[in-house]
């Protein structure tokens, strides 16, 4: 199966403050870049629990990405730290289950970074195209649809 | 209250004032040299003799002398002037050059000396006035007199500079004779920023045009905070406004809203080593230059070049540190306006040749562009093209002596070397020097040329990300004076309608509780960074406070039970979102 | 104690030290062993016995002979010869001048017959550093008396009944000062005894504190008491060494017997006294000046009021005192004020010490009753003028003094008549001039001195006397016009009106007193451009008598030889003549000359 | 030496008292005068001087007035001394010793009456004519 034509479903978890704000950015100054991330906005990075994004990966989701502000940038001071530890411990436990660690990926986009934001979607969708569909449970999907 | 009589005329004053006080409130002169209000009286020039009637009738030191009840004194007897005229000749021989002892004597009508005048250019009158204020007031003694008779001198010990002596020239303020006087050992022409705009006295107002104009003491200088001495202003101020006492204090000020209007700091122009500042003298910022125009300047707003005369031919060179990859991108607005307006003034005040060096000149304001076509119209050379180089090495003589301003004229499309004698540098604007201190403080975060973000370009340019906290002026982007008027009444208004309001928005995505579900296990509690979860003992379950809870949400993703939900965005909400995104 | 049958009373005042008077006692000594006499002969060192001019000084006691102008080689045989032998020596005896006669007993010498010791009572009697030969003259008795009998207020009581006055010069009644001492508050008191003694010939207070330190230490232990003072200082020259040391000496035994420091003869009175030495400024005699000295600052007068006795030393109240004064109080507080109050005049009571100088023949210390005339004290107690010269002037007061003339011989001593005639008290210096002296010298002489001392800090002393000085100069070299003469005279008078302290009030009364009494000598020297007592040396041309030059000195060449301008022509054996214009009139050939062939004019 | 009180003071002046009179001269109702020429040492006058002022020591007489001289003339009956109370011819004694010095101090300076035993002649040398 060639993945040409495989177009990843991502999941993206943007920080109210800066990084949905930076998407917003890149929105107004007319940037392009991939489709394929579906963004869920919550109010800090630190909201992200894990289940979201074991959730994410069950419903069919490729790729999962949190992003949030710099660290000591957080509106709410910490927290960005608390997602950056649960990002460690999940990447680990995600690989457990087979899933491979470069399909979660957490990056820091601040409110002026527009540019940045249109960076990580456009490396990320390749990066997961080039991975190929996660078939995380046999594509029942699939089945399921076809 | 003591009665006596002066020059026939009746006068009550209190016990213990001398006879000149009294004589002064009955406006009666008499001369005096070694005589100041603020230190203790001297009587050694002994000019301000006065007759004292009575038995015994004999001159005496009207400076010096307290009157007694029913005293009769006669300041121009026949006796008395003749003494103080005989002894004021004798001053005279002694320091022929002290102006002041010229006129006193005219005054009392002495035209020569009768005695032998030693040293043509003397001065002083050795009226003991700076030694008094060195142990007086100053408390530093540093000088006293040595010798006896008359090779009495003023002299340090052993006549090498003294230790105590703090260089606070009150000496050199009280001598009558300006025999002592001070000289600024390291000459410093070069007109810098921190030259001061006014007075340099220790008690003195920032700068003339201060507001408010209230004088202050800078501790530096300050002979008290030196010798603990002095006091004088404190003394003779009538409001009783000083006391040396006063320390710095921290005072805790509850607030509703802040404006943060923290300003910016101007280009360090010796950045750009090219532009030689610091290296030739007569390349100036434009801060300094305004210094210079400036009426209670150093030149008291006479342009001058660092030698002294006038400059013949002036270049003004824009964008210094703006619109320049290498050191700032942006725009900084203001330099384009502020450096017509010096080429105007340069115009108006010498007849010197300007050249104005401009990339695009953005006349952008309300009467702007009016003010630049008048600038053509006075002869203002302005050339298009940004300045590579001032440099002082001269190719041919007409440049000798001069600074050469290579710059490439775009619009003749050629190189030129413009020769001037003074060189002015419009620098651009940067954020505050404690720009990133306060945005930590206030937990506000920047733009990317660092300076304050506002919560919208657009739509809300003058508030932040955080509630109550507010911009206005320089600190959040470079702007001239009109707009950042304008922009600090928007952001008073925004202030003031947060405060008028009464009640207080709270944030509607706090999270709360739910006390069956959660089992104490205090993990929320240590989490959250506003500490507005606390534990209640005796429901043996954690509670979060509203007002406190800014809706981060950390605390319900970490809760192992799922007691804590934060309201819009619970589980369920982001679980169905999350379902609704692979929903074809 | 072995008893003694001769001591042997050698003056040892600084006259007589620098008289070798030191090397005659050991020689005394020498020769008193030689003769195995030291058990009945005992040498005793005394303070100085005022005739100084016939000094070194012996007296043997007790039959009183007065040997004088002794040398060490007499020693030996006046040893063998009166003390071995018992036989007065008469060549070493005082012989008046115009006598043959030698007079043996020192009382019936005609210098110490109108004198009456009250101040000098000891001296010559006790040996200045042992405070047993003090105690023996009643010393402390006095002290004993107040601290035993008396309250403060009856001593100063005392002190005013007695007509007490300053003797440094002022003659402020001695009792009032005490009296505003004590009135004044402060807790801790200052008494001083000023022995500065600037004048130059003056030389009593010395004298005084080298004879008999302890009567100074009892008068201020009296006075500290009167006035309540805890700490009293002794202000000397360090000019005088001898003074200073036995001062020390005296405080140190006087501590040790208990009757200087804490708890004075178990009485709880405490008084302690140190000894500063003047750095040799003479305005540092002034009160003021003084105090500023002891405090460490620079000697320099500060206005009054307030006077010392509210704030003096440290701001704190402080009585001066003069040493003579300190030496009256314990007399006066021992005899009572009515055997005082009968001595000296109506307004001033006692004695006053005075020490004789200058061209007369008997030179020295004298302690005359109040109210004696000057002419009694030049003519009767001090034998006269030397070389029997004619008297032009008496200086009365050093150089805050005025020169009085023959016609006021008869003015008694007392403060009044003396401040009327234009002179003032004084420490007591007086000095004599005869017909060889100029007056406007003399003048120019003690305002040179005051234009070196004047402390400078007020104009009219600092720059009037030097003005004064310079017209004087200008006049004894033969420049001065009548204006000078004029502008001299408005000068004293503003400066005598407008000067901060005594020492500028006083020290135009030199030239006041010389131009109001000698006025003629000042147009003398403007007028015919002459010095009339040739003093002033511009003034005089020398011409050689050459007939005499040949009769008498055969053309000795001695005046050509010492002559350093050539200016005298002639060989030896004739006839020797000055060249006026060479002649630079300084007066040596004048004095080699021995046949007076040489003339002035 | 202790500090002295009130008492102390008076005491130690009559104890020092002694040695300063004799300075003061002031008048006195006896003079001794030991011949002290070179025979009259030779013959022991020293030692007559000796008791002599030991005499006056115990006496405390403060009133009398010792001194010497030289060769009185009379070789033959050395040691000799005179005495001579105030207003009365001096007395000349001869042969003496410590003793008879002693007894004639006793009865003569301070009784006033002469040992005649001792004496050899009443009167003084004429010296002038």
């Amino acid at each position: 199966m060639t993945h040409e034509n495989f177009e990843p479903k991502l999941v993206g978890f943007l920080c109210t403050w800066c990084s949905y704000t930076g998407a917003d950015l890149a929105g107004t100054a007319r940037m392009d870049y991939a489709p394929n991330m579906r963004v869920i906005r919550v109010m800090c990075s630190g909201r992200v629990d894990p289940q979201f994004v074991l959730k994410a990966f069950k419903e069919g989701a490729d790729g999962v990405l949190i992003s949030g502000c710099h660290p000591g940038d957080c509106h709410y001071q910490e927290g960005n730290y608390k997602a950056l530890r649960r990002h460690r411990l999940l990447s680990k436990l995600l690989e457990q289950l087979g899933i491979e660690k470069e399909r979660f990926r957490l990056e820091w986009v601040s409110a002026a970074e527009g540019a940045k934001f249109q960076k990580v979607c456009n490396e990320f969708t390749e990066e997961i195209r080039n991975m190929g569909p996660l078939n995380l449970n046999g594509g029942i999907h699939e089945q399921a649809k076809a | 209250m003591v009665k006596l009589t002066i020059d026939g005329k009746k006068v009550e004053v209190e016990e213990g004032t001398t006879i000149l006080q009294a004589a002064e409130k009955l406006e009666i002169p008499i001369p005096t040299l070694c005589y100041h209000p603020l230190l203790e009286p001297y009587a050694a020039c002994r000019v301000c003799m006065v007759e004292l009637k009575g038995e015994t009738c004999k001159l005496v030191p009207s400076c010096n002398t307290k009157v007694a009840e029913g005293m009769e004194i006669e300041t121009k007897s026949e006796r008395a002037v003749k003494a103080r005229k005989l002894n004021l000749e004798l001053i005279m021989a002694r320091a022929p050059a002290a102006e002041k002892v010229q006129e006193l004597a005219k005054e009392m009508g002495i035209e020569k000396t009768r005695f032998e005048i030693i040293d043509p250019d003397e001065k002083c009158i050795l009226c003991g006035l700076c030694v008094r204020t060195c142990e007086e007031i100053v408390g530093a003694n540093a000088i006293s007199f040595a010798n006896r008779g008359k090779d009495r001198m003023v002299f340090t010990p052993y006549g090498e500079p003294s230790e105590a002596c703090i260089g606070c020239t009150a000496c050199a303020f009280f001598c009558p004779t300006e025999a002592i006087t001070f000289e600024d050992i390291h000459k410093r022409l070069v007109v810098h920023e921190e030259m001061e705009l006014g007075p340099s006295t220790a008690v003195r107002v920032p700068i003339r045009q201060a507001v408010p104009m209230v004088p202050f003491i800078d501790e530096d200088s300050c002979i008290h905070f030196k010798t603990g001495e002095c006091k004088i202003c404190e003394r003779v101020c009538e409001k009783e406004a000083i006391n040396h006492e006063m320390e710095d204090e921290e005072i805790e000020v509850e607030v509703g809203s802040i404006i943060l209007a923290s300003g910016f700091k101007s280009f360090d122009a010796s950045r750009i080593p090219a532009y030689g500042y610091g290296r030739y003298e007569n390349v100036i910022t434009a801060l300094e230059f305004e210094k210079l125009v400036n009426a209670s300047g150093p030149t008291s707003g006479k342009i001058l070049m660092t030698n002294g005369n006038e400059p013949q031919a002036v270049g003004i060179v824009h964008c210094v540190g703006s619109r320049d990859k290498k050191y700032n991108e942006y725009c900084s607005r203001v330099c384009c306006m502020y450096s017509l307006k010096f080429a105007h003034l340069l115009k108006e005040k010498t007849n010197a040749e300007v050249y104005d060096f401009y990339i695009d000149m953005r006349c952008f304001g309300k009467g702007y562009e009016e003010f630049y076509h008048r600038l053509m119209k006075e002869g203002t050379n302005f050339i298009r093209g940004r300045v590579s180089e001032v440099t002082d090495m001269p190719l041919t003589e007409k440049e000798e002596g001069k600074l050469i301003i290579r710059v490439e004229d775009t619009l003749l499309g050629e190189i030129r070397r413009i020769p001037v004698d003074m060189v002015i540098l419009a620098t651009g604007l940067e954020p505050g020097i404690d720009q990133n201190e306060i945005a930590k403080v206030f937990n506000i975060s920047c733009s990317q040329d660092s300076f304050f973000l506002e919560r919208h370009p657009k739509l809300a340019p003058v508030s932040t990300f955080s509630d109550g906290i507010f911009l206005a002026g320089a600190c959040q982007s470079p702007k001239d004076i009109p707009d950042t008027v304008a922009q600090a009444g928007a952001a008073a208004s925004q202030a003031l309608a947060l405060a008028d309001k009464g009640t207080f928005e709270l944030e509607p995505i706090t999270a709360v509780i739910n006390e069956e579900l959660c089992a104490g296990c205090q993990l929320c509690v240590s989490l959250c960074p506003f500490t507005a979860i606390n534990y209640n003992a005796e429901k043996g379950i954690s509670e979060i406070n509203d007002a406190l809870c800014k809706g981060c949400g950390t605390c319900v993703s970490a809760c192992p039970s799922g007691a804590s939900q934060q309201k819009h965005f619970r589980d369920e909400q982001i679980f169905a979102e999350i379902e609704g995104i692979f929903i074809e | 104690m072995a008893s003694y049958r001769l001591n042997i009373m050698i003056c040892a005042g600084t006259g007589c030290v620098s008289n070798r008077a030191f090397q005659i006692r050991e020689a005394f000594d020498k020769e008193i062993r030689k003769n195995s006499l030291e058990k009945e002969v005992l040498t005793v060192m005394t303070g100085c016995n005022g005739f100084c001019a016939a000094g070194p000084i012996v007296i043997v006691q007790p039959e009183g002979i007065f040997y004088q102008k002794l040398t060490v080689k007499d020693i030996p045989f006046l040893v063998e010869e009166h003390f071995l032998k018992g036989r007065p020596v008469k060549k070493f005896m005082y012989t008046p001048p115009k006598e043959t006669e030698p007079i043996p007993k020192m009382n019936d010498i005609s210098f110490f017959q109108k004198q009456v010791l009250i101040a000098l009572r000891n001296k010559g009697i006790i040996d200045p550093e042992a405070i047993d030969d003090y105690i023996a003259r009643d010393g402390y008795a006095a002290l004993s008396k107040i601290l035993s009998k008396m309250k403060p207020q009856d001593v100063i009581a005392e002190i005013k009944k007695s007509g007490l006055r300053g003797r440094g010069g002022g003659g402020f009644p001695t009792g009032l000062k005490w009296e505003l001492a004590r009135k004044a508050e402060g807790e801790q008191k200052y008494v001083i005894c000023n022995a500065d003694e600037g004048d130059p010939g003056a030389f009593m207070d010395r004298s005084i504190v080298e004879a008999d330190p302890h009567t100074i230490l009892e008068g201020m232990t009296i006075g500290a008491y009167a006035i309540g003072a805890s700490k009293g200082f002794v202000y000397v020259r360090s000019e005088y060494p001898l003074a200073v040391e036995r001062m020390h000496n005296a405080i140190a035994q006087s501590k040790e017997y208990g009757l200087l420091g804490d708890n004075i003869l178990e009485s709880g009175f405490n008084f302690d006294v140190d000894v500063i030495q003047g750095a040799g400024v003479f305005v540092c005699g002034e009160e003021t000046s003084m105090i500023a000295s002891i405090e460490g600052k620079i000697g320099e007068p500060k206005p009054r009021p307030p006077y010392p006795v509210e704030k003096g030393l440290w701001g704190s109240p402080t009585n001066i005192n003069n040493v003579e004064t300190w030496a009256n109080v314990p007399a006066i507080i021992l005899r009572g004020s009515d055997w005082f109050s009968k001595i000296g005049t109506k307004t001033s009571k006692g004695t006053k010490v005075f020490s004789v100088a200058g061209k007369i023949k008997d030179a020295g210390l004298v302690e005359v009753p109040m109210g004696l005339t000057l002419g009694e004290i030049i003519y009767d107690v001090a034998g006269g003028i030397h070389s029997d010269k004619k008297f032009k002037a008496v200086l009365i007061g050093g150089p805050s003094g005025g020169c009085l003339p023959a016609d006021c011989l008869g003015l008694p001593v007392d403060y009044e008549s003396l401040t009327k005639a234009g002179a003032m008290m004084g420490s007591g210096g007086l000095v004599v001039a005869d017909e060889d002296n100029c007056m406007v010298e003399m003048a120019r002489y003690f305002l040179n001195f005051t234009k070196d001392e004047s402390c400078g800090k007020c104009t009219p002393c600092r720059e009037g006397n030097a003005a004064m000085l310079d017209i004087l100069t200008r006049i004894t070299q033969g420049e001065g016009t009548m204006e000078d003469l004029d502008l001299l005279e408005d000068l004293a008078h503003a400066i005598k009106d407008t000067a901060l302290c005594g020492l500028g009030n006083t020290a135009p009364n030199p030239v006041l007193t010389t131009l109001r009494y000698f006025r003629d000598e000042y147009i003398a020297h403007i007028k015919d451009k002459k010095c009339p007592a040739h003093e002033c040396r511009q003034l005089n041309t020398y011409t050689i008598d050459e007939e005499r030059c040949v009769s008498e000195g055969h053309g000795c060449d001695v005046c050509r030889r010492n002559c350093a301008y050539d200016a005298i022509m002639g060989e030896k054996g004739k006839a020797h003549r000055i060249n006026q214009d060479k002649c630079a009139k300084c007066g040596v050939c004048y004095e080699v000359c021995k046949f007076a062939a040489v003339k002035v004019d | 030496m202790p500090k002295l009180t009130l008492k102390d003071l008076q005491k130690k002046r009559e104890e020092v008292k002694k040695s300063v009179i004799l300075r003061e001269g002031g008048d006195y109702k006896a003079k001794v005068t030991v011949h002290m020429g070179t025979c009259g040492i030779a013959a022991g006058a020293r030692k007559i001087m000796d008791s002599l002022l030991a005499e006056v020591e115990k006496f405390d007489a403060r009133d009398v007035l010792v001194t010497t001289s030289g060769c009185a003339g009379l070789c033959s009956r050395e040691p000799m001394a005179t005495v001579e109370l105030v207003g009365k011819a001096p007395v000349k004694y001869v042969d003496l010793d410590a003793e008879k010095m002693k007894k004639i101090f006793e009865e003569h300076v301070q009784g006033g009456n002469i040992v005649t035993e001792y004496a050899l002649a009443y009167g003084s040398e004429k010296t002038s004519y």
